[in-house]
């Protein structure tokens, strides 16, 4: 809900109106069976739902556990970010917007929004800071095959952050014709509920495959955290079952005592920031810190809401995973089941990996493996001294 | 509680017409920050805005980010703020001063911020990502500090939620110009204007606007469409940006810009008294210019 | 069959006595029906099928007819050749063959097998030419990743025809312990006839999913044609019924009347040549051509030999595409529908734009999507003049 | 069918130990491989072994490849192929001649090439991609035209398939000595051996071992084992590629390898004394050798 304590809408007075707008129009889309079919054809035909449970054998007979992989790597686009982008398109499209802004650090949700559009019609504009323009041109070069228009943002540190801040000016200024796509399960309400709806189907659809497979349910679901939305759809299909623990893992970074990781949760506090209250990586006073993880989907220095209610509750664990213990993850995975997962991903495998063992051997787990690491190899080679 | 008096005295009469500087504090750094505000002040600003700097200010645009940037970077924190907020309050009493904060710094800081403003003599406060419907506790906060509230009505703010943030201003409303952020502006469209004109004749609530005005003419526009003030910021961020290596030059720039926006109020005011809804105001309208 | 026109088993007497056993193996484990349920276990759990058949919205209302996408790029590896390395691997373990073998020119085939032995825990040696290990040194990142051995062919041209030489001679001298996984549907018998099997739920699928989403048959099907395994698989599903055309895309490569192309079906003649009677690009003393394509996966001079056959009879219609109608194909289907193609994939989707013309208007087109873009980023930009 | 003889000629004293070096014709060029061939035959070669070259020569090693690559870049063509052949015939009237062809060769050349080689005097012929039971349109052709027909035997061949091809062999049978391509090779293992043994005790049948076989000593292995004959070519590709610049030295190491193991002959046969199952034969065993 919009007043509860983690949450809110903390927006400048320009954007109030088109936030009303979007929650009536989410409201009555998901109650609509015309949508959520419309919705359901595009996620089966286009994005290539549903994405396979599957089980890691060599990695299971390794651990002691059965552990279970909810394949959102294989999705169009190659991460589960095309949930949202689809969901909140068609949606923008029933509002009758006719242009899409979203901003990208990497360039990942800018070419999950660029591809959604395409396919949408809805025309695109992306910004993305321009050292992040320099470092990856693939992806740059993908969004503009799709036909979206990549703006180049100097501003700043001309990354990630700097390109958030030129998208909310953006939407401010032109909030009447343009919808703006967020990347993840945080924000001003409503986007943190809509992207958690739209992501739900991760956990809600990993819950009915594992129980088809193995008659039970998992001991625990591990995700990777950061904004949240893929941790927040995977526990969408278990927060109700109590016996199930749910694991989120966050960038540790280099571990090394200093301000270069990215946890949020477990070393951040209570601020009010990029609209909503929630944790954040901040100083004394406020001012937002800058932040490091070896994934740059997880490079971020807030946390979606419902993350920090479910800690407070201690229904959810979090743990920071360091880019060293992610980096043999994604080695491990690679080696022993053929899958190479993103850096993203490869945290919440690495705490899989680690927590499994605190519960019962022959128990299950399911590991949400939220994206491939094709985008990663060449940031892996340059670590292993490979180029 | 006699704090928010300064702005309300200055709105006092109706047809006053404001013009309010904006300035980061700290910016460039804290001690020429200091001295471009006096001369700001000197130079004839009816009221000044303030604002802290903060690492990601997504309701400015671009000039105004780089102006906190450069505070942050010359090593201006919250404490440095206040210290400079003390020393103008010291040299003029009896200016009316508003600030703009990033609510996270308001949040970090905690209640103790409210007594420590009020403790300074600051007349008000204005968060622009704070909206009113988050803004309970604030605004609470700000009433037992004796701190007025300034709402902010943007562009596309229906009718009967304007009213009611009227309603909640307890110093001057604040009114965003026109879509998008913080910035200086070629042109205003008509429609900017007249939606000035409507919430005029909508109340008699004192209201200020802000965003993108970058000229004298701009100013003088807003005015004669009905607004009790305008405030311009983005203009002075840009030319300290532009003269790093020569602030004198900067104070000259504001000395001669706030000089003739005030010595054009005259020959406005003659204007205005073609317009049967205005009225003559012929005496200089700026009490603490020759406070120092 | 292994005495037709077409096909047959031209390999040393080396080989003879594998080649038997592999199609013993085969025989007895496609009726075997745990081969056949172990196999569609990690064709869904693993590889993620089933793949969806996407209709193409916006192209069909350009083109006035319904196009069809089989979706093979979202199969876990980027492409179609994992049903096929699937197929051979655990037949191969079944065989008790304790070793892989494979050849590869990009580098797409020897990642497909790479990636199937870590999962299958099959140890897989990769022959690849040393000039194609300097063009895609990502590829070869990702078969080491996968714990495989990546073997530099220096001889002759250090490209594809020299890996595939030097896998043949891996296992003529290393026959009993190693199987030689093939990557297309080329070859000595029984490959073409097994990788046709292993492909054929392209096809089935195809089929059933058109069934059920128009209750129609298509007026078409297209594939493009390297070796052919996709388009043998694809085929598969429609061959029985007569109103089904069945196209092919070819590279026409340059397509300036020089042999830059690989236009075997309409350009080559019949020899004998990697094991097969089939068509080959050669001159007229029988030196097999060097070709080109701007599709690494269908730069090869030879075709496998039901594909021959199905030209000589008539069933099939051949056409070439040159490398700039399947780049126009590649940004169409990017701009359109959001969807990268492979520059293989590419070629079929230019066909179907020509070719669906000459069909009425509101008939339904299957086109086969071999494989994801993503690999062929870099070689676009080149040619655009991006970097 | 008189062409074949010469074949059966070599291996009609049971225990004849026939030396057939292989070559790519057209290695280095035409010319030079004319030369080499004759200098292999004058040193003592019984028999010679020849091959096409061809783009893509999977079954042979890489040195034959680069052998045949050199070939094909100098010019050489199937007319070119026939032309030295007809040279080589007629220089040694006597001498039998053996091809290898990669099928794809014969196939493009279609039926009149069996014609060709018969009206050349070509003794026999073998395909290293055309396995037996993919050769009986090939089998037939070469009966038709008197060819000799070479079937392959290899390491792993079953023995009553192995029997079959002896028994479809009209020439003699090319026993593949190991596991792998054409080559050199520093070591046999016993296996490699005692496979030929055991084949020598299956059959009367001629066969000659190749593949591998780089050294005097291993030479004389396969005889003592029972094999008719051994083929060694990678050996001298590898030298021609070794002294490209300096032919002449390739000259001399033909003349020097054949030499020494001509003359190795005569001790061996003499050692062979000593073995129940091997007869001496003491006549210097090429009838070529003086032909010139």
């Amino acid at each position: 809900g919009a007043h509860a304590f983690y949450g809110g809408s903390y927006v400048s007075e320009s954007l109030v109106g088109v936030l009303a707008e979007v929650e009536a129009a989410f409201r009555t889309a998901r109650s609509d069976p015309a949508f959520v079919q419309a919705l359901w054809l595009v996620m089966q035909n286009f994005a290539g739902r549903e994405t396979p449970l599957g089980y890691a054998s060599r990695l299971s007979a390794k651990l002691g556990r059965h552990i279970y992989l909810k394949r959102e790597d294989l999705l169009h686009g190659g991460a589960h970010k095309t949930n949202s982008t689809l969901g909140q398109l068609l949606l923008a499209k029933r509002m009758g917007k006719t242009r899409i802004i979203a901003e990208t650090g990497a360039g990942q949700h800018g070419v999950a929004t660029a591809m959604t559009g395409a396919a949408l019609d809805l025309p695109v504009e992306i910004y993305m800071g321009a050292v992040d323009i320099e470092r990856q041109q693939q992806n740059v070069r993908r969004m503009a095959l799709f036909g979206a228009k990549v703006h180049p943002v100097e501003a700043g540190g001309a990354t990630l952050k700097d390109a958030i801040n030129e998208a909310m000016r953006d939407w401010i200024t032109n909030v009447g014709s343009t919808y703006h796509c967020f990347g993840t399960a945080a924000g001003p309400y409503p986007y943190p509920s809509m992207i958690k709806y739209f992501q739900s189907v991760i956990g809600l659809e990993s819950r009915r495959q594992l129980l088809e497979q193995t008659g039970r349910l998992p001991a625990a679901v591990y995700a990777c955290i950061g904004g949240g939305s893929n941790a927040v759809g995977l526990y969408a299909g278990f927060e109700d079952d109590a016996d199930v623990t749910l694991y989120g893992a966050e960038p540790a970074g280099l571990a090394d005592g200093s301000a270069h990781h990215a946890a949020t949760l477990t070393q951040g506090c209570v601020g009010v920031f990029h609209g909503m209250r929630s944790l954040f990586l901040q100083n004394g006073e406020g001012q937002i810190s800058n932040t490091h993880s070896i994934a740059a989907g997880l490079d971020y220095p807030g946390v979606g809401p419902e993350l920090a209610a479910l800690q407070e509750s201690g229904r959810a664990t979090f743990v920071a995973i360091s880019d060293m213990e992610a980096l043999d993850a994604f080695e491990t995975l690679s080696r022993l089941e053929g899958i190479i997962p993103a850096f993203e991903s490869a945290h919440a495998l690495a705490l899989a990996i680690r927590s499994s063992l605190n519960h019962p051997p022959g128990s299950s787990h399911v590991v949400c493996l939220s994206g491939r690491g094709d985008k990663d190899l060449d940031q892996y080679g340059q670590i292993r001294g490979w180029s | 509680m006699v704090m928010t008096h300064r702005f309300t005295q200055l709105f006092a009469a109706p047809h006053r017409k404001a013009f309010i500087p904006f300035f980061t504090l700290g910016d460039p750094d804290p001690g020429a920050s200091f001295e471009l505000i006096c001369t700001a002040v000197e130079a004839g600003a009816d009221a000044i805005e303030l604002g802290f700097p903060f690492s990601d200010p997504i309701t400015d645009g671009p000039v105004n980010q780089r102006s906190m940037q450069r505070a942050l970077k010359a090593g201006t924190t919250y404490a440095t703020c206040l210290e400079l907020l003390r020393r103008i309050r010291s040299r003029y009493p009896a200016l009316p001063i508003g600030l703009l904060l990033y609510y996270n710094l308001l949040h970090m800081r905690g209640d103790r911020a409210y007594a420590e403003f009020a403790d300074i003599g600051i007349d008000a406060i204005v968060c622009s990502d704070l909206p009113f419907d988050e803004s309970e506790g604030h605004m609470q906060m700000l009433a037992a500090h004796g701190l007025g509230c300034i709402q902010m009505v943007a562009p596309n703010t229906p009718g009967d939620r304007a009213s009611k943030l009227l309603d909640h201003s307890s110093a001057f409303t604040y009114v965003i110009s026109r879509f998008g952020t913080t910035g200086t502006n070629e042109h205003f469209d008509d429609e900017a204007l007249r939606r000035i004109e409507r919430l005029r004749q909508s109340t008699s609530q004192p209201f200020v606007v802000g965003f993108g005005i970058s000229t004298v003419a701009q100013a003088q526009a807003f005015w004669q469409r009905g607004a009790n003030g305008v405030i311009v910021g983005s203009l002075f961020s840009l030319c300290i940006e532009n003269h790093l290596q020569s602030i004198p030059s900067v104070h000259a720039f504001i000395d001669g810009f706030i000089s003739e926006v005030q010595g054009g109020k005259a020959c406005q005011n003659v204007q205005d008294a073609a317009s049967p809804t205005q009225r003559v105001v012929a005496a200089p309208s700026f009490p603490a210019r020759n406070e120092r």
